[in-house]
């Protein structure tokens, strides 16, 4: 079990360096929502199945969401 | 990588090694540290006294659809904490999303409304339909969430995100969809109002703000949890409405 | 090494996310790369709070049919609760700064910061 | 009446008038010329009250007692005696000059605090107190100069903002330093702990106080401000400012050199020729600010910026002849304050008429105003007649005081310093003097009357003033012996005609009827030859060349053009600018800074936020 947490944050930590490394604002914006689902994950397995839902709604959804709503409002406009 | 980054790089490790020391400090007599990972002393929280219910250290067990009027009769520990115990934290935080969406929408206030309210370049055929017959179930959950939020997992956060998310649907199925801003103001300032007054009452009735004034009931009923419930949908409604107000404005920018 | 990564798994992980997001937030030129790691920075700090809550074969704190009394092991409520808010407050804002860029980008035209120099005296 | 009521009520009465002036027009100007009546009657009749005790009023901040200490000397009733005249004058002039001046409230307003705060300043019995009054007087009339009509008023009062705040600084840390010693800030206290102290600290406290002083006088490493003051103050403040607010500077140089016995801690230091070090640096400041400000004036194209430069050269006179500390030396000194206050008044309010009826500062713009203005005329002329040094007027005496002291020392650079200034003085006043009042008459001055009687009668007071003393300066001296007998110092002797120098007697009365009998028989044959034509100014013959400016070709512009060019290379390295290069070289590192550290990007400052938390965390790891 322990492994499986390890290996889930390693990838979550994987998934915010590529989220800045990634050169198209779109894979950044996923790799982001990446880390979040992740988290809710995380949440879970820390016995917090509040904040997991909360995490996986909002984190995941929502942020997601505004960030691509903002990508296609400013340089997005046109792609 | 440029001399600017290298020292990005290792100024933020060595703020990495200072905090992570702080994890390593054995406390002594007197202070307070952190604990090791999974080693939370909850006996001596404050925590302890909130899953006991009993913030007078009266140390009754509370037992499944048998305690009654207990102070926070929700099942749910973190609902009891969120709205009840530590209800006033919530009204703040429920401001700050206030003003947050206030300030979004004086920002991104266009007198025009010229600007295309919609991304996409033309309505998609599936999600156009598969919304019609999402949006209601996706409401529905959402209002599920937000009413058993006091037995099981999930609460008014969780189900207002998922009503904002069925609105956010909505909103990219197609160009013709336009919000009533009226009725979301109406509900907004209904739902802060009777948050508000119902700490006012509480004030009156039982001599201090945010104070439960109903009947608790038994535990894991659905009619239990004094005014707990009633907090948490006015609560759900807000940051529903909220969250969809922000969607709203960001995609009509 | 299972001890090791069992203790400091969720710590250090938290941790070394909140100096990802830094390191974006101090070294990346876009507007919304900034914005993401300030995102980032936000997750790291909730998991790291949580995970100070966690207890060693704890429940989750509910009292439900099967967890039927309040004499179990459960994890620490509060900074649960705490994260709960935090992580509402943290899109609202998020959409705040967005906003923000949006309009930046009208100005400016462009979303690199060292173009956008505003803060100049 | 108690002394502190002197300060208190043109203070109190200004608030009043102030907002009583936004319904009734002038009424401020009149409140204020009756008050100042008031207290002018009320402070003559002090004289020779000397033994009013000290007035003491208490109040408790921080759980300490402060007290403001009033106390009356002849040195004081002489400044309050003057401010009180000078300021009724003015006020008088303002009521007919300023009908159409828009910022008047506030002038009258600034000008009424600005006299309660020199008799507090001139009243004070210590140290806190005088600094107190110090700064209400430094901050109204910075206000009074910024309310000037000129664009570059602003930048002129800014100047002695800045300088006046150094002083300020200066003063207020040497006395907390004193303070901090001794639990006091009174007169003698501070003067004992004074001559207490090692000589180096003590002469250093010494210059911290004396910096203030000097700054206000305008002596010469900080004249820089006088001239850009005097030229762009309103011009019924610009009397007041040269008559009165330099001298306000020279009276804190007394009592630091007299009243506060200072000169015997001094005595101590380095001596030069018998006088001691700090006296013969401020003496050579003195004879450097007179020929600074002598030279300088001569190239004036402004008449007020000219004469605002022979005023710096006037009080290098009285700062030099205060320096050398000698009877004679003080008397000249104290006499040529006093004279050349109503002499410069003088030039300034028919200076002041001039520009009410003409509306300009330039010279060459106007001419032949003798027979429009003729009091005007008449005021400037006795005054500038004065100013020059010719008997039978106020000012040659006090000169005459004044060489006598520096030839009996035999202080030669000093000596030829100010016969300097006195022939060059003799140049600059005959500038306006030829171009604004002799010469032909301009076109659009056709129509130009004399100004309102009002504005007369401070110009006839203050012309029968420098006659009076010119003729009997025994008036003057009665006073100054008794300042002299307070501060230890010699008498000098005298009648009432008469004053006895290191070489002589002066006896102007002999003199007086010498210069009638002389003025008269120039007059008959002045009246008996014949007239001379008057031809009108714009008749210039240009031989078919087409003037493109008209201005320089005025015989006004560029008057002494030949003398000019001897200084043209001293002008250009005028101390000005050389303020201005320190000041633009600390832009230019300022701007280093600026650049390297302020970027105006974002990410950095979000950097230096992260790098400072580091900084912190480190120093708490290694503490």
């Amino acid at each position: 079990m322990t492994l499986l947490y390890s290996l889930l944050i390693l990838l979550m930590l994987i998934s915010g360096i590529a989220a800045l490394i990634f050169d198209k604002l779109v894979n950044s914006i996923i790799s982001a929502g990446m880390v979040s689902l992740i988290a809710a994950f995380l949440f879970y397995f820390l016995r917090a199945p509040d904040v997991a839902m909360a995490e996986a709604a909002i984190g995941t959804g929502l942020s997601t969401a505004i960030f691509i709503i903002t990508l296609y409002k400013t340089e997005g406009r046109g792609n | 990588m440029n001399f600017r980054k290298i020292l990005a790089l290792i100024t933020i490790i060595l703020l990495g090694i200072f905090i992570l020391q702080a994890f390593l400090i054995i406390p002594e007599k007197g202070e307070i540290a952190l604990n090791n990972f999974g080693k939370a002393d909850i006996e001596n929280r404050t925590a302890q006294l909130y899953i006991d219910k009993s913030v007078n250290s009266t140390n009754e067990q509370v037992i499944y659809k048998e305690s009654k009027d207990k102070e926070s009769g929700s099942a749910n520990i973190v609902t009891s904490i969120v709205a009840n115990y530590r209800a006033l934290d919530t009204l703040g935080e429920v401001t700050v999303l206030f003003l947050a969406a206030t300030g979004l929408s004086a920002i991104l206030y266009n007198k025009k409304h010229a600007k295309s309210n919609f991304i996409l370049k033309e309505d998609s055929f599936i999600l156009k339909n598969g919304i019609k017959i999402l949006f209601p179930l996706l409401i529905l959950a959402g209002s599920y969430i937000i009413i058993y939020g006091h037995l099981s997992p999930g609460g008014s956060f969780q189900g207002g995100a998922v009503i904002a998310t069925a609105f956010l649907l909505k909103l990219l199925s197609s160009k013709e969809y336009e919000l009533d801003e009226n009725i979301l103001k109406i509900i907004e300032v209904t739902a802060g109002v009777s948050f508000v007054s119902i700490g006012l009452y509480g004030l009156y009735a039982e001599g201090s703000f945010l104070t439960n004034f109903l009947e608790t009931g038994t535990i894991a009923n659905l009619f239990s949890g004094g005014i707990v419930p009633i907090i948490y949908i006015t609560i759900g409604l807000k940051v529903a409405v909220e969250l969809t107000n922000i969607i709203n404005d960001l995609m009509k920018a | 090494m299972i001890d090791f990564l069992e203790k400091w798994s969720f710590f250090g992980g938290s941790v070394l996310l909140i100096l990802i997001g830094l390191y974006g937030v101090i070294t990346r030129k876009n507007l919304i790369k900034i914005f993401i790691g300030l995102s980032l920075m936000d997750t790291g700090i909730n998991v790291l709070l949580v995970s100070l809550g966690y207890v060693e074969g704890g429940i989750a704190p509910i009292i439900t049919s099967t967890i039927n009394n309040n004499s179990y092991n459960f994890v620490d409520p509060i900074p649960q609760a705490l994260v709960l808010t935090s992580i509402v407050i943290g899109v609202a804002v998020l959409a705040l700064g967005l906003g923000v860029i949006i309009k930046i980008y009208e100005k400016y035209n462009t979303l690199d910061i060292s173009e956008i120099r505003g803060l100049r005296w | 009446m108690s002394l502190f009521y002197y300060t208190f009520i043109p203070i109190v009465i200004a608030f009043i008038a102030y907002f009583l002036n936004k319904k009734i027009k002038l009424s401020l100007a009149i409140l204020n010329s009756v008050v100042f009546a008031y207290l002018f009657y009320q402070i003559s009749r002090l004289y020779n009250q000397w033994n009013i005790p000290h007035e003491t009023i208490s109040y408790y901040m921080f759980d300490r007692e402060i007290q403001l200490i009033f106390q009356l000397t002849p040195l004081s009733w002489l400044f309050i005696f003057m401010t009180t005249g000078a300021g009724l004058l003015i006020a008088i002039f303002t009521i007919k000059s300023q009908q159409e001046y828009v910022l008047r409230s506030s002038f009258h307003l600034n000008f009424a605090i600005l006299i309660g705060s020199i008799l507090g300043v001139v009243l004070a019995g210590d140290f806190l107190t005088l600094f107190i009054f110090w700064e209400i007087m430094t901050w109204s009339s910075f206000f009074l100069i910024s309310s000037g009509e000129k664009k570059a008023a602003q930048k002129a009062s800014y100047r002695y903002i800045i300088l006046s705040t150094i002083g300020a600084y200066l003063m207020v840390t040497a006395l907390f330093i004193i303070y901090n010693q001794i639990h006091t800030f009174g007169y003698n206290q501070v003067a004992a702990h004074l001559s207490g102290l090692p000589i180096t600290e003590s002469i250093i406290l010494i210059i911290m106080l004396a910096i203030p002083f000097i700054i206000k006088a305008g002596v010469f490493p900080f004249h820089v401000w006088v001239n850009g003051a005097h030229s762009n103050a309103p011009k019924e403040f610009s009397p007041f400012l040269s008559g009165l607010m330099l001298k306000v500077g020279i009276y804190g140089v007394i009592l630091l050199l007299y009243f506060v016995p200072l000169y015997n801690i001094l005595k101590e230091s380095v001596n030069y020729r018998g006088l001691p070090i700090f006296n013969y640096i401020l003496a050579i400041f003195g004879c450097i600010t007179v020929i600074t400000g002598t030279i300088l004036a001569i190239r004036q194209e402004d008449v007020k910026r000219l004469v605002a430069f022979s005023s710096i050269s006037q009080m290098g006179y009285i700062i030099m002849a205060l320096a050398i500390s000698t009877p004679l030396g003080f008397t000249g000194g104290l006499l040529h304050l006093m004279n050349h206050m109503i002499f410069k008044t003088t030039i300034f309010l028919s200076i002041a008429a001039v520009i009410y009826r003409t509306k300009t500062t330039k010279m060459s713009e106007m001419g032949g105003l003798i027979f429009k203005m003729p009091v005007t005329f008449t005021a400037y002329l006795i005054a500038i007649i004065a100013l020059a040094g010719i008997p039978p007027t106020n000012g040659f005496i006090s000169k005459w005081v004044i060489y006598q002291a520096l030839i009996d020392k035999g202080y030669i650079f000093l000596s030829v310093a100010a016969f300097f200034g006195s022939i060059g003085s003799f140049m600059y006043v005959f500038k306006p003097l030829s171009t604004i009042f002799l010469g032909q008459l301009k076109p659009e001055h056709e129509n130009i009357k004399e100004v309102p009687f009002l504005m007369q009668l401070p110009m006839f007071v203050l012309m029968a003033l420098i006659l009076l003393f010119g003729i009997l300066p025994g008036l003057q001296m009665n006073l100054i012996n008794q300042i002299s007998q307070l501060l230890n110092i010699q008498p000098v002797g005298f009648t009432l005609y008469s004053i006895t120098g290191a070489f002589g007697k002066w006896n102007s009365l002999v003199i007086f009827s010498l210069f009638v009998g002389g003025f008269l028989l120039a007059f008959i044959i002045f009246i008996s030859a014949k007239k001379s034509k008057q031809v009108g100014l714009m008749d210039t013959y240009t031989s078919g060349e087409y003037m493109d400016d008209p201005e320089a070709y005025h015989y006004a512009y560029q008057y002494f053009r030949p003398f000019d060019r001897v200084f043209d290379s001293f002008a250009a390295r005028s101390l000005t600018v050389i303020y201005d290069t320190f000041a633009q070289n600390i832009v230019k590192l300022g701007n280093l800074f600026r650049k390297s550290i302020v970027t105006g990007n974002g990410q950095t400052y979000a950097f230096y936020m992260v790098l400072f938390i580091v900084i912190l965390a480190f120093a708490g790891w290694i503490i």
